[in-house]
């Protein structure tokens, strides 16, 4: 495939999927075909994208209408964007084969597969692009495509999640757009690379000082980091599971992944190359600190596995926020890293958390259990990503945790590993208390069901993914640190 | 033609400050209804005819079609809001006879909408 | 100018955060609407706007003279846009909220977020 | 090496399946597999012998500094030696132990049992510490699980998580210690940093360091103030409880201090601290056994007692103290593993494993009367068996070491209690009689019988033959902890010694405490305060304060007030934007530039008064009049400012949420009663003011660094010649940044689907119709006509976007209109009727249309969206790509509004 | 000569008056029918505007504008008076 | 000829009313702009003689036209108009100059 395909496909499959799936919203069956063949698809061209990403050569950049790069929106197959591409692909396909088991005809009707497949759309769009523009056009169509599927049944608590889910999606679309115009109207261009150029070289001042909080602000708000993460875990838990899982797989990192590109891209965190980036860094490394323990502190006292779960995704941006926030490129790679790792990872807890309900009926801990016993299969699949979570070696999450904090001690950030290290712990007593409660505890007079084979087969494909980076990391660390190259500045 | 043009576009101009005027100043908004709308028919319509006559490159059709609208539409929009004042139960001062209270179920004027 | 748009920009937005921050969920979604026109205009202002200039290219000419930035107008069309996608979708959803609990306080329709079962990893519990 | 634990790995994952074919026998076929695996370890013997070091090395992710470097040593091996045997009889016993179990829990038992063998090896053969941590904390996990192997047990869920927390607690200290001597050495390599440890305790991260190593060394051995968890980890099956809790896994803290002794020792206060953390530990664990009032729990704490003397002999100095900590691990494992098979064949026979309730088994237990006689007489130092010969070592070490007498007071005390409870625990079950008569379950089998007599005898018979056992693991295991080697002489006799006597003094204290045992162990049981100041205590309150920290925090922060969330939200935003202001510390540049002309004064502050107004509104129309208001001034002020299609579409959106949201606000209730105090307002209202001022300095800042916009010109100068469009907002916008423009048709296609899923009509609901409805007359009658115009103009809008003012985008707002027209005047259905179509199906079909309209473009090559034109006739106007995409736009767009208009009018309808 | 800029320019100040007038009993009500003639006189306002517009700039693009908000704003008005007449709101 | 007398109608209907527009423009402006308002609002019932629908509707649709004067209503059977008259001392005056104006050439093209 030619570059300008493999550059669209990404976006373009998922699009031409929402606009047929539309076009048969009344035949549930057929949509779900077809957005199962759309994702199917996309994953096959991100897999041509990333080893057109990883093939030594320049980067490929397609400029959509054939305009001059800075003229019209490119897209860049330039690491990270692709890895996260394939990653995104994954997860729709696993949530895909899951939502097979768990969404009937109702809410294929009312459009969960155009939705689902418009969130790819938007996410692999986000991760693509290098138009700062285009990149807020993205996140509009994940906020909109998100809302949607927040409020698809409709019921009361889904419409309170979403009133507050809208609200401060609007607020944080708002910062960023504000922060674009300024930094529109000091550079004149809205390209990223010719951005970085630009802002390196000048003088400190306020306005961009401005531009660049606002853009950190509206991110760290998509990607959920304290104090803005507020929205969240109310909004995982009102949305359908397979939406759920795409969200924390999906959105709070494509929020991330604007944070990485603009600080460490754009405002040169890298380093620190910049007069504004070392503020934005304290400031980021402060958020992460903050929400790295407070998060897997709050995830303590639920008993909603959602809710432990959102907690623990925010939690988890707390990590990757803190491998950026270090500012040197192997805090990068470890924030790269951790990212791929944790899309995978909660996208694939949160399907074990529906399947869980599917089987005992109940999103309460409390009133779960007997997992092991009836699904042995299960709790296998779900062990992984529980583990994983918890950092136990060799699974990815360890390898993740390790390369920040090592790039703590390294970057002369010990107080970032100290807080990782704690909200470590934290994690550990969290995830120890969900499979205990989930797995092991019998359930008392109620038989506990079987779970779908499609449930099972979703869950796997993503176990299998954190399996695989975890006996593997090689791969993925040689992406990762290719990533921190490319933002950086001095990638091929 | 200048000149006309130049004085078309001030009459108009005067025209619907006069209305935003009366707008202000009446009593009641029936009688506002009359300043505005009407007043602002003439005074727009004069202001597109200016720019007819001091524009060459403006279309005639596209200035006429204005007004033509124009003419169309504010009416229409002043019956439609008049008779909707009139049940809900708008505020109409000086009227002692009303022939209509008989015809249309006219709502007790409520204070939903207190001045802020 | 700038002076103008800047302290117009900053009171329709402060204004804006004003009506967002009410319980009201009408008025939080009317404050929502508000906010993107202000940040349109924000836009506005960060585009050249020195010159009145429609951004038309004259007939028979084939190349754009003086005229305000065309391109900050491109981005601004789109966030209109969008900003009314989201102003719409947001009354839709505030309809609903009102359909469900026949209350716009946001205190009454948004779900209570307390943990409902602390006990949980309480040692004493098992 | 590489090649053996491959093996053990995979073969912990096969071998295990017999037990799902066979039934009791299958343990001693899985047993074979360790012993395998012991074998190969012994046939490495020679090499060790020798004194040298076997090192093996895999690359696994290089980057990563995560090579898997193995190394086999003395030390190593005499843990391989353990691990593997110990790890075959608890294999045959597990068999003969879990026959109430269904054969799949056999089975899956016996594979956490093989992988945890697996991951011990890994542990003790790991050069490079990051593999050491992951089979560190792999161990932790599988303790995790085996102690919750009945999970059905809320007792043994608790003490699985309790392990769980402290150990993988500790591992994290471990982590931080290995990065951190990773930062200071640039290397993982446990042998170098050993080597290095002099670079290490250079370094300011040393006591941090060494820290994180005795944190984790502590946990794992169970060692004061971490040990509450091994008694909880007593709720494992008995075989895993032989296995990991006392023969081998929580020695591995010994083994990592002992590894790490020359760093720990090099920091003023490493010996203090381990002696005093071990002599607390002892004290505290032999109370507690001689309290406990369980069979399993006696050995545990006994276990505990024991490991603390591990961690004292580390910390003592000088070559006989690392004989003896030698010494006395190997006699522990062996003694103690044995005893705990006894313990739970007492449990599996008699199903009671309190102490007091036991009694006269000799008879029908009697190959495991006499195993646990054997043990007993080792643990409680009775020559001739292994426990008397480590003893000895003991109180040499202690002897020859620098330190007071204190640590060797309190070694005599905790060993005359071990000689205690090593009698209680064998005269009690098997040689007294009990108080009530016992019902056997099950009788004794060879499977369970024969574990422990082995490890018995082989206390007695390696004190008694201990050439062979000296030369291959002892000698060197000493040499490779202590650097050098050391002569070691194992023997029972070594003539009349100051040990001698001690061990006498320690045996005439042991017959005293089995003596007045039951007083004791009464007086010491009404004791309250183990119970209260207990560190478990402290452990669960420590926990229930984190949960009530966890609850009150999310009560605080997840308060569920979206007032107050958006209010932290915004005030953080401005606070951070001044925070950057400050630490940048430029200042606001002021650029007053051209002068405003009066009129867009005007304008302005008309705009402004509207927000103003409808921020102080109390009436929700009026807000939304208001805040149409700044939207009619904003747009203005585009027009004025040379901005026709912004001002379009700014006012066509404004008619349209005028006709949207009164559809809303007719079914709500307009006024507004405040919901906010006079305070939270004045708050608020500094908030939003906060965030202005930022604003506002920012845009004047803004306007002082203001660059050119290099694209932007070029636009102006391409827009005709390459675009081939007038309108260079509308060529940028369907062909410059199509991009953008099919994105964000992408959002309102979306937002369509959002109204047909959110107003949808749910069957069974009254279709709201309003044919009856009074409409005005006029209005009716004008109405067609209107409809026509406006849909007309739409066409002419999206037609001539591409060079006049207009474009898809408002051509589709105006389409709308047109058709909210026909629904105020008619009625929703009428409006329907005429459309036709589904508006999600003119949405699709847009967005199908705007996106297949970039694809023949891409031909040959080209990018996604090239354009192109084609004029097949002279008098048909250009045709091109770009005008099929804006009508793809077009479509969406009046889908969209009109999925919003029917769905809001049918509810305000309702 | 007649500068038609400064005309436009002088024009549009006044203009402005009006548009602040129409503003004002737009926000002052007091009651719903108040507000929405005065929206409809914005209408007017702003269609003079794009004319004044169109003289200043000399682009007759400006009137296709005031073309389109004659009939843009009728839809207002149309759904103001709808819903004056379900919900009411005078005094 | 009837087309002569309809395009005749057409003339005059359109001449009145752009008289009237402007005359009671300026009349409206006195009003407004004159110190004290003094206004003598009515609703005035105008019978109505077309019977054509499009007709009735043209002729409500003038006299809302014309500054001063709005219809409010037109009756169910389409017999009768109500205005609001913003200052009137003589409503019958008034009616008959609506009739006199409008409704007399909207009649003739309606024959
Ligand atoms: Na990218
Ligand atoms: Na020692």
């Amino acid at each position: 495939m030619g570059d300008p395909l493999v550059l669209l496909a990404p976006v373009g499959i998922p699009l031409l999927g929402v606009a047929v799936t539309a076009l048969l919203r009344t035949r549930p069956r057929a949509c779900e075909a077809l957005g199962f063949v759309s994702v199917a698809a996309t994953l096959i061209a991100a897999i041509a994208l990333i080893r057109r990403a990883i093939d030594g050569g320049p980067a490929a950049l397609v400029v959509f209408g054939g305009w001059p790069q800075a003229i019209g929106i490119a897209f860049a197959a330039r690491l990270p964007g692709p890895a996260l591409v394939v990653v995104a692909s994954i997860i729709a396909l696993a949530v895909a084969l899951y939502g097979h088991a768990d969404i009937g005809p109702r809410r294929r009707r009312r459009g969960y597969d155009a939705m689902s497949l418009a969130m790819l759309a938007a996410v692999n769009g986000a991760f693509l692009t290098t138009d700062l523009f285009n990149l807020y056009v993205w996140f509009e169509l994940a906020l909109l495509a998100a809302l949607g599927l927040i409020t698809i049944d409709r019921r009361e608590a889904q419409i309170g999640g979403a009133i507050r889910y809208a609200a401060f999606g609007m607020v944080g679309a708002t910062a960023v757009l504000a922060g674009i115009g300024i930094i529109y109207g000091v550079a004149g261009t809205l390209d990223l690379e010719t951005l970085a150029t630009q802002l390196g070289s000048g003088p400190p001042s306020v306005a961009v000082a401005a531009a660049g909080t606002l853009l950190l602000c509206g991110f760290a708000l998509k990607s959920g980091l304290f104090p803005f993460h507020a929205w969240l875990p109310a909004s995982y838990a009102s949305a359908p599971l397979p939406a759920a899982a795409a969200f924390a797989g999906l959105l709070t990192k494509m929020g991330f992944y604007a944070l990485l590109v603009i600080v460490a891209g754009v405002f040169g965190g890298i380093g620190a190359t910049t007069a504004v980036s070392p503020p934005l860094l304290t400031t980021i490394g402060v958020m992460a600190a903050a929400t790295m323990i407070l998060c897997a502190l709050s995830a303590l006292a639920q008993s909603d596995i959602r809710r432990i779960l959102g907690y623990q995704v925010v939690a988890q941006v707390g990590y990757m926020a803190a491998g950026l926030a270090i500012g040197t490129r192997d805090g990068v790679a470890g924030a790269v890293f951790y990212m791929v790792h944790s899309m995978i990872l909660q996208a694939n807890l949160f399907l074990g958390a529906g399947a869980i309900r599917r089987a005992t009926g109940s999103w309460d801990l409390t009133r779960a259990g007997g997992m092991t016993r009836s699904n042995p299969l299960f709790a296998f699949l779900f062990a992984v990503p529980i583990l994983s979570l918890a950092g136990i070696p060799p699974l990815s999450g360890f390898w993740a945790k390790l390369l920040v904090i090592r790039a703590a001690f390294d970057g002369g950030s010990a107080w970032i590993a100290a807080a990782a290290l704690v909200a470590a712990m934290l994690t550990i007593v969290s995830m120890a208390t969900i499979w205990s409660e989930a797995c092991w505890k019998s359930l008392s007079g109620r038989r506990v069901r079987k779970v779908p084979g499609a449930m099972l087969a979703g869950m796997a494909v993503l176990s299998a993914v954190t399996l695989a980076i975890g006996l593997m990391p090689e791969p993925l660390l040689r992406i990762a640190r290719l990533s921190a190259d490319a933002l950086g500045g001095t990638g091929s | 033609m200048i000149v006309l043009g130049v004085a078309m576009l001030a009459l108009g101009v005067g025209f619907l400050l006069v209305a935003a005027i009366g707008l202000v100043r009446l009593p009641d908004p029936f009688q506002r209804m009359h300043s505005a709308t009407k007043a602002g028919t003439l005074g727009t319509s004069l202001i597109v005819l200016g720019v007819l006559l001091l524009d060459q490159t403006a279309r005639l059709s596209t200035g006429l079609l204005t007004i033509l609208f124009l003419l169309l539409t504010l009416p229409i929009g002043a019956q439609l809001l008049g008779r909707a004042a009139y049940l809900s139960g708008a505020r109409m001062e000086g009227v002692d006879d009303d022939p209509l209270a008989d015809v249309l179920d006219r709502a007790e004027a409520k204070p939903t909408d207190r001045p802020d | 100018m700038n002076v103008l748009y800047a302290a117009a920009v900053a009171a329709i937005m402060a204004a804006a955060i004003y009506m967002i921050l009410s319980r009201n969920l009408v008025r939080i979604m009317l404050g929502l609407a508000l906010l993107s026109t202000g940040a349109n205009l924000l836009l506005f202002t960060a585009g050249d706007f020195s010159n009145r200039q429609p951004p038309i290219i004259a007939p028979g000419q084939d190349r754009l003279g003086d005229a305000a930035d065309p391109l900050a107008q491109a981005l601004i069309l789109t966030a209109i846009v969008i900003g009314f996608a989201l102003t719409v979708v947001l009354a839709t959803v505030v309809l609903r909220a009102w359909r469900a609990t026949g209350s716009l306080d946001a205190r009454t329709v948004e779900a209570t977020e307390q943990p409902d079962a602390p006990e949980l990893l309480d040692p004493d519990n098992g | 090496m590489l090649l053996i634990l491959f093996v053990a790995l995979v073969g912990s994952c096969i071998v295990p399946l017999v037990a799902r074919i066979m039934g009791k026998g299958a343990g001693l076929v899985v047993a074979l597999f360790p012993f395998g695996l012991l074998g190969a370890f012994i046939a490495l013997a020679p090499v060790i012998e020798r004194g040298w070091v076997r090192s093996e090395s895999w690359r696994w992710a290089p980057s990563l500094g995560l090579d898997v470097t193995l190394r086999l040593d003395g030390f190593s091996f005499l843990f391989c030696l353990l691990i593997t045997a110990i790890g075959g009889l608890v294999t045959i016993y597990s068999g003969g132990y879990l026959t109430n179990r269904s054969r799949p829990d056999r089975s899956r038992f016996l594979t956490l049992i093989l992988l945890f063998m697996t991951a011990m090896l890994g542990s003790v053969l790991a050069d490079n510490m990051l593999v050491l941590i992951v089979f560190w904390e792999a161990t932790s996990v599988l303790s995790f699980l085996l102690i919750g192997f009945d999970g059905r047990s809320a007792r043994a869920r608790r003490a699985a998580i309790m392990a769980l927390q402290v150990t993988a607690g500790g591992g994290l200290a471990l982590v931080a210690a290995t990065v951190m001597i990773g930062h200071v050495l640039g290397s993982y390599s446990l042998s170098g940093a050993i080597d290095r440890a002099p670079e290490i305790l250079a370094s300011p991260l040393a006591a941090p360091i060494i820290i994180g190593i005795l944190i984790a060394a502590f946990t794992k051995s169970a060692q004061f103030p971490f040990h509450f968890w091994l008694p909880n980890a007593m709720q494992a099956p008995t075989p895993a409880s032989s296995y990991l809790h006392s023969a081998t896994m929580v020695k591995l803290g010994i083994y990592l201090l002992a590894r790490f002794e020359p760093l720990v020792a090099g920091i003023w206060w490493g010996r203090t601290v381990l002696i005093t953390v071990a002599c607390i530990t002892m004290l505290i664990a032999a109370t507690q056994a001689l309290r406990a009032e369980s069979f399993k729990a006696a050995l545990a704490y006994s276990t505990i007692a024991s490991l603390g003397i591990l961690v004292l002999l580390v910390g003592l100095d000088g070559p006989a103290a690392t004989v003896a900590m030698i010494g006395f691990l190997l006699a522990h494992a062996l003694y103690k593993a044995a005893l705990f098979f006894c313990a739970g064949s007492v449990l599996h026979s008699t199903g009671l494993g309190s102490l007091r309730a036991l009694g006269g088994l000799r008879k029908s237990l009697p190959l495991t009367a006499l195993a646990c006689t054997g043990a007993s007489l080792s643990m409680a130092g009775i020559p001739p068996f292994l426990g008397f010969i480590s003893k000895e070592f003991l109180f040499e070490a202690q002897l020859e070491s620098s330190w007071e007498l204190i640590p060797l007071a309190i070694a005599v005390l905790v060993n005359a209690v071990m000689v205690g409870v090593a009698a209680v625990i064998t005269l009690k079950p098997f040689f007294l009689k009990a108080d009530h008569p016992i019902e056997i379950e099950h009788p004794e089998s060879l499977s369970v019988a024969v574990p422990p007599l082995l490890l018995s005898l082989a206390g007695l018979v390696i004190s008694l033959e201990p050439d062979w056992i000296t030369r291959v693991a002892i000698r060197p295991a000493v040499a490779a902890v202590y650097r050098q080697p050391v002569k070691v002489d194992v023997a029972v006799w070594h003539g009349l010694t100051p040990m001698l006597a001690l061990s006498a003094v320690v045996v005439a204290i042991g017959f005293v405490i089995v003596r007045y045992w039951r007083p004791i162990h009464l007086r010491l049981r009404r004791q309250g305060g183990f119970e209260r100041f207990g560190i478990e205590r402290m452990w669960e309150r420590l926990l229930r304060t984190l949960l009530r920290a966890s609850a009150a925090l999310t009560r605080l922060v997840e308060h569920g007030d979206l007032r107050r969330y958006l209010a932290t939200t915004i005030g953080v935003i401005a606070a951070l934007v001044i925070a950057t202001w400050w630490r940048i510390g430029a200042a606001p540049r002021i650029v007053i530039g051209d002068r405003p002309m009066l009129g867009d004064i005007l304008v302005t502050l008309t705009g402004v008064a509207g927000a103003l107004a409808a921020a102080r509104a109390k009436n929700l129309l009026t807000a939304m009049v208001a805040v149409g208001l700044t939207g009619f001034a904003v747009a203005i002020t585009f027009m004025t400012n040379g901005a026709p299609d912004l001002a379009i579409t700014q006012f066509a959106v404004e008619a349209l949420i005028v006709v949207l949201l009164t559809a809303l606000l007719l079914i709500v209730p307009l006024s507004v009663k405040s919901t906010r105090s006079g305070s939270q307002r004045r708050t608020d209202g500094i908030i939003a003011a906060s965030f202005g001022m930022v604003m506002f300095v920012t845009l004047l800042d803004m306007a002082a660094v203001q660059n050119a916009t290099p694209a932007a010109d070029w636009f102006g100068q391409m827009s005709y010649i390459a675009g081939q469009g007038h309108n260079v907002v509308n060529v940028i916008l369907v062909d410059f940044r199509g991009f953008d423009t099919l994105g964000e048709t992408a959002v309102i296609a979306i937002a369509a689907l959002l109204a047909g899923s959110l107003l949808g009509v749910r069957p069974g609901k009254r279709d709201g119709d309003d044919a009856g409805q009074p409409v005005h007359y006029s209005f009716a009658a004008a109405s067609g006509p209107l409809f026509v115009l406006l849909l007309v103009a739409s066409i002419v809008i999206l037609w001539r976007g591409h060079d006049q003012p207009g474009g898809g985008f408002v051509g589709g707002l105006a389409a709308a209109l047109a058709f909210a027209i026909l629904s105020l005047a008619r009625g929703v259905r009428s409006a329907e009727r005429t459309l036709r179509a589904q508006p999600s199906t003119l949405v699709g079909a847009g967005l199908v249309l705007a996106i297949v309209s970039g694809l023949p473009g891409m031909m040959g090559g080209q990018a996604f969206m090239t354009q192109l034109w084609t004029e097949p006739y002279g008098w048909v106007p250009k045709l091109s790509t770009t005008i099929s995409f804006d009508l793809g736009v077009y479509m969406v767009v009046v889908g969209a509004v009109l999925a919003f208009l029917f769905g809001l009018q049918r509810e305000a309808a309702r | 000569m007649i500068d038609l800029q400064l005309v436009a320019a002088i024009l549009s100040v006044v203009l402005c008056v009006a548009l602040g007038l129409a503003g004002w009993r737009m926000v002052r009500g007091p009651s719903f029918a108040d507000r929405f003639v005065a929206f409809d006189m914005l209408t007017a306002v702003a269609v003079a505007f794009s004319a004044l517009t169109a003289v200043s700039t000399g682009r007759s693009a400006f009137l296709d504008i005031a073309l389109g908000l004659s009939l843009i704003n009728f839809v207002a008005t149309a759904a103001f008076a709808v819903f004056l007449e379900r919900k009411g709101g005078g005094r | 000829m009837s087309i002569l007398r309809k395009a005749v109608a057409v003339v005059v209907l359109a001449v009145s009313f752009v008289a009237d527009l402007f005359f009671s423009s300026f009349a409206v402006a006195r009003l407004v702009l004159s110190p004290r308002i003094e206004t003598h609002p009515a609703i005035v019932m105008v019978p109505v003689a077309v019977e054509r629908p499009w007709a009735v509707a043209l002729f409500a649709y003038f006299t809302s036209l014309t500054p001063g004067s709005t219809c409010l209503h037109v009756a169910d059977d389409r017999r009768t108009l109500y205005l609001h008259v913003l200052d009137t001392r003589d409503p019958a005056a008034t009616i008959a100059r609506f009739k006199r104006l409008y409704e007399r050439p909207i009649a003739e093209l309606e024959r």
